[in-house]
């Protein structure tokens, strides 16, 4: 049975490596700071009790005001699995940190995300377009696309 | 004697026949208007599974295709040669035989050597 | 004396034989041998994901047959399991076992044709290929007695099953599960040591279990590298925990591990349809639904182990007649990660070989 | 036989390639608004021909028609119905069609098995020029006749008849083989009307 961790327990020892980084933990997700989504994710990553070394789905959804942009880890060996949010307010151009070096299956999730949903993932290797060709005005699933 | 060649000229004329025909008939058919003609200049390009092909293809290919065009040449001469030697091989009796295990010899050596020579693997 | 050889660029494009459907890779080839490879999605993009927004929750299931079109009763289980999980509607007992039923046939019928997709590109024209598909329309018999669609059977329902099966399923299916395993080891005796697929397959796109990992990589894929990692035994979903069945894995990860993986995996599946035809019990198949689900605001992501490997629906719902967002966490693409890496430095129909073991289905790469 | 090493990782910048086929599909978008009409018209008007050219035509007609092979052309899940047509159980090659033909060049029929999408619509466009002449087309399942249940999405082309003429239109999502058959036998009973001889 695959434990959802809680978010609150993972926030309490994130807390104290990456001190103001988790803005809000509820009973099954935790959001953080896109500034520090990196070394959050390099952290769950490494460290040996949490070792989530497998990354399910990365999606993005639009709240009209702000893009959530959501991560599930699992670890294979621990058989737990953690959801990580995070936000971005502007609506002009979204960017969060990709995580393409720490988990390479991320590469064409974030691809699609910029191109469906518009949010550009800064640091990624090879961010265009992905189903839809170069010359295409907007991003549909953007809830204002026509 | 003479009726041997009539035969080598019927084949002939069966050839060219043949030949003729099938070189004819779509031109024919066409001015029949049986086989419709409506070129256009996509129709005429290359299908590269329905894209337009990229950059040039006369690039300089790998040097392993030639070596093979080579070694068949070599091996095919001796085929050609091998016809009118089998075709009569009883006239020729032990003599001919003889004379074509050496030539045939020859051919292997040169075979062996590319062989050895691993110019046959398929890198 | 080394002759500077020019690369020269390739596409291996929409419209070909052996793409699975409309995927494109564009090869830059030295000779024969790949140098990169960059693959190309996209021709098939319906976005599935926006039109969901605009149905109801019971609308979306023809959606999602149309996804991984040939393993369809899985994409509407995934999809009904993410709704029961945000709503919280009980499933009657009878329909968790015609669920798992249809899942398990569903498995062997994609496990057909990936198999017989992947051999027709090996090289065996058809002939492994319609054998396959012979037992394939039997498959196709049981699911037209059930739903009457031969293809995409919307068969599934918030809470339940659309219908109950006919009394004259269960001899049928009886029938297949007594006769399958015949067919199967008549497969394996045609197939497992023919020595142009050892030749062909073994050692041919070896994936190594750390990269598999690392690229979120998921169903016989990586269970062919040797990862066991099953989502009906690691998070058991509706009924599987009552079943027992092992997880068959490959040691290397290489074409033919893959191949032995599909082939084992048919034989578990009919084990578990044996075991659910005995313990089914009778009652009613669906519980009492409203006919306009309204859940409560929040989210859900449920995922099962489809023939491709991990499909998860991830819904947000707003406390409207539709969901909010529909993410669909498609196996295929994720698998398409690796395709790279093992394709660069082989030649071309080694690529074709490895592109079709990982046998992906085009719909549900592009939703 | 050392390889130059490549400079970067592509040779070519495909990023402008991309830019290309990208206006090639914003371009066929803006051209192909309107359905292509079907070629019809002249089945219904009563064509006075003369006895020999009709047992010409009869004889090519029923020549072209009992070998149509059909071009790929296979998006989506109607090609799994087109494939299980042409398996032992609904023998397609009883009609003629003996092989789903990889190139365009050998086939005379294309079966639009599938979705069609503005981004394949180019390729779709392509393959059904460099088909040979007597060509045909029949549009499978609901998403080739008008784009089915993804009509309203902003990617699919609503209808295989904007793109190719379309002859013969199977409904159905996806139709079973013995539509498609059915379907095929009209496609049969529509070439032998038809005047083999163009003039």
């Amino acid at each position: 049975m695959i434990l959802a961790l809680s978010g609150k327990e993972v926030a309490a020892q994130l807390e104290q490596q990456f001190p103001g980084s988790i803005i809000e933990s509820s009973e099954n997700n935790l959001l953080a700071k896109s500034e520090s989504l990196l070394d959050i994710a390099e952290y769950l990553k490494s460290s040996p009790e949490l070792d989530f070394d497998y990354l399910n789905y990365i999606t993005a959804v639009d709240y009209y005001d702000y893009f959530e942009v959501v991560y599930q880890f699992t670890s294979l060996k621990h058989n737990h699995s953690l959801v990580l949010k995070t936000r971005c307010y502007d609506r002009e151009n979204p960017t969060v940190p990709s995580i393409v070096r720490l988990y390479q299956g991320a590469d064409f999730q974030e691809r699609e995300i910029y191109d469906l949903m518009g949010i550009s993932f800064n640091g990624h290797p090879n961010l265009k377009r992905i189903f839809l060709w170069e010359g295409f005005h907007g991003h549909p699933l953007r809830k204002d696309y026509l | 004697m003479l009726a041997n060649y009539g035969y080598v000229g019927l084949f002939l004329v069966v050839a060219i026949f043949f030949v003729v025909t099938t070189l004819l008939l779509p031109i024919t058919l066409r001015f029949l208007k049986i086989v419709p003609k409506k070129p256009n200049p996509i129709k005429s390009s290359a299908f590269e599974c329905g894209m337009e092909t990229i950059g040039k293809t006369w690039v300089q290919f790998n040097f392993r295709y030639y070596f093979y065009a080579l070694l068949f040449i070599t091996l095919d001469v001796l085929v050609v040669f091998l016809y009118p030697w089998a075709v009569d091989l009883r006239q020729l009796g032990r003599f001919g035989f003889i004379g074509m295990l050496i030539f045939i010899f020859i051919i292997v050596v040169g075979y062996i050597y590319a062989w050895r020579k691993k110019v046959l693997e398929w890198k | 004396m080394a002759i500077k050889t020019e690369p020269f660029v390739l596409n291996i494009g929409p419209v070909h034989p052996s793409t699975h459907g409309v995927f494109r890779m564009r090869a830059t080839l030295d000779g024969e041998v790949i140098i990169d490879m960059e693959p190309i999605f996209g021709y098939l993009h319906r976005g599935i994901e926006k039109l969901a927004e605009e149905r109801t929750y019971t609308g979306v299931i023809p959606l999602t047959d149309r996804l991984d079109y040939i393993a369809s009763m899985s994409n509407n289980l995934a999809y009904v399991l993410a709704v029961e999980k945000l709503v919280g509607i009980p499933v009657p007992e009878r329909a968790e076992y015609l669920r798992v039923i249809m899942a398990e046939l569903q498995r062997i019928a994609a496990y057909l044709i990936a198999v017989g997709a992947f051999l027709n590109e090996c090289g065996a024209f058809f002939t492994p290929f319609l054998y396959m598909f012979r037992e394939r329309e039997k498959i196709i018999d049981l699911f037209e007695m059930v739903s009457g669609q031969r293809l995409l059977y919307n068969y599934m329902r918030v809470g339940g099953v659309s219908q109950d099966i006919p009394e004259e399923f269960l001899p049928a299916l009886d029938k297949f599960v007594r006769e399958m395993p015949g067919f199967i080891d008549e497969y394996d005796r045609l197939l497992a040591e023919n020595e142009i697929l050892l030749a062909r397959a073994k050692g041919v796109g070896i994936l190594t279990k750390e990269m598999a990992i690392n690229c979120s990589v998921s169903g016989p894929v990586l269970r062919a590298s040797g990862v066991k990692w099953d989502i009906r035994k690691a998070d058991p979903y509706s009924i599987y925990d009552r079943f027992e069945f092992e997880i068959p894995t490959g040691e290397v990860g290489d074409c033919y591990d893959r191949y032995r993986v599909r082939i084992e995996e048919m034989r578990q599946s009919l084990r578990i349809i044996e075991q659910a035809m005995e313990q089914i019990p009778s009652g009613t198949v669906k519980s009492e639904v409203p006919y306009l689900i309204r859940p409560p605001a929040g989210e859900a992501y449920a995922h099962i182990e489809t023939p491709k490997g991990e499909l998860g629906f991830y819904l947000v719902s707003d406390n409207s007649i539709a969901p909010y967002r529909c993410h669909i966490r498609a196996p295929s693409l994720m698998n398409l990660t690796v395709l790279r890496e093992m394709v660069i430095g082989w030649k071309i129909q080694d690529a074709i070989i490895i592109f079709g073991s990982i046998d992906i289905t085009v719909g549900e790469v592009d939703r | 036989m050392e390889v130059a090493e490549p400079a970067g990782i592509y040779v070519y910048s495909d990023t402008e390639l991309d830019r290309a086929e990208g206006e090639a599909i914003e371009s066929l978008k803006a051209h192909c608004q309107q359905p292509i009409p079907d070629p019809d018209e002249w089945l219904e008007e009563e064509v006075r021909r003369n006895i020999l050219l009709t047992s010409i035509d009869f004889m090519l007609n029923w020549a072209r028609r009992s070998s149509l092979w059909p071009a790929i052309c296979f998006p989506a899940c109607c090609a799994f119905e087109l494939i299980a047509a042409n398996a032992s159980r609904f023998d397609l090659s009883r009609f003629g069609m003996e092989i789903l033909r990889a190139s365009p060049r050998q086939a005379d029929l294309m079966i639009t098995a599938g979705t069609l999408t503005w981004k394949m619509a180019p390729q779709v466009k392509r393959i059904y020029d460099q088909m040979a002449e007597p060509k045909w087309v029949i549009a499978m399942g609901a998403c080739g006749i008008s784009g089915g249940i993804f009509r309203s999405s902003y990617n699919v082309v609503p209808g295989y008849n904007r793109i190719v003429p379309v002859d013969v239109y199977v409904p159905g999502c996806p139709p079973r083989p013995e539509a498609l058959i059915y379907g095929i036998r009209m496609l049969h009973h529509k070439i032998s009307k038809g005047r083999a001889i163009e003039g």
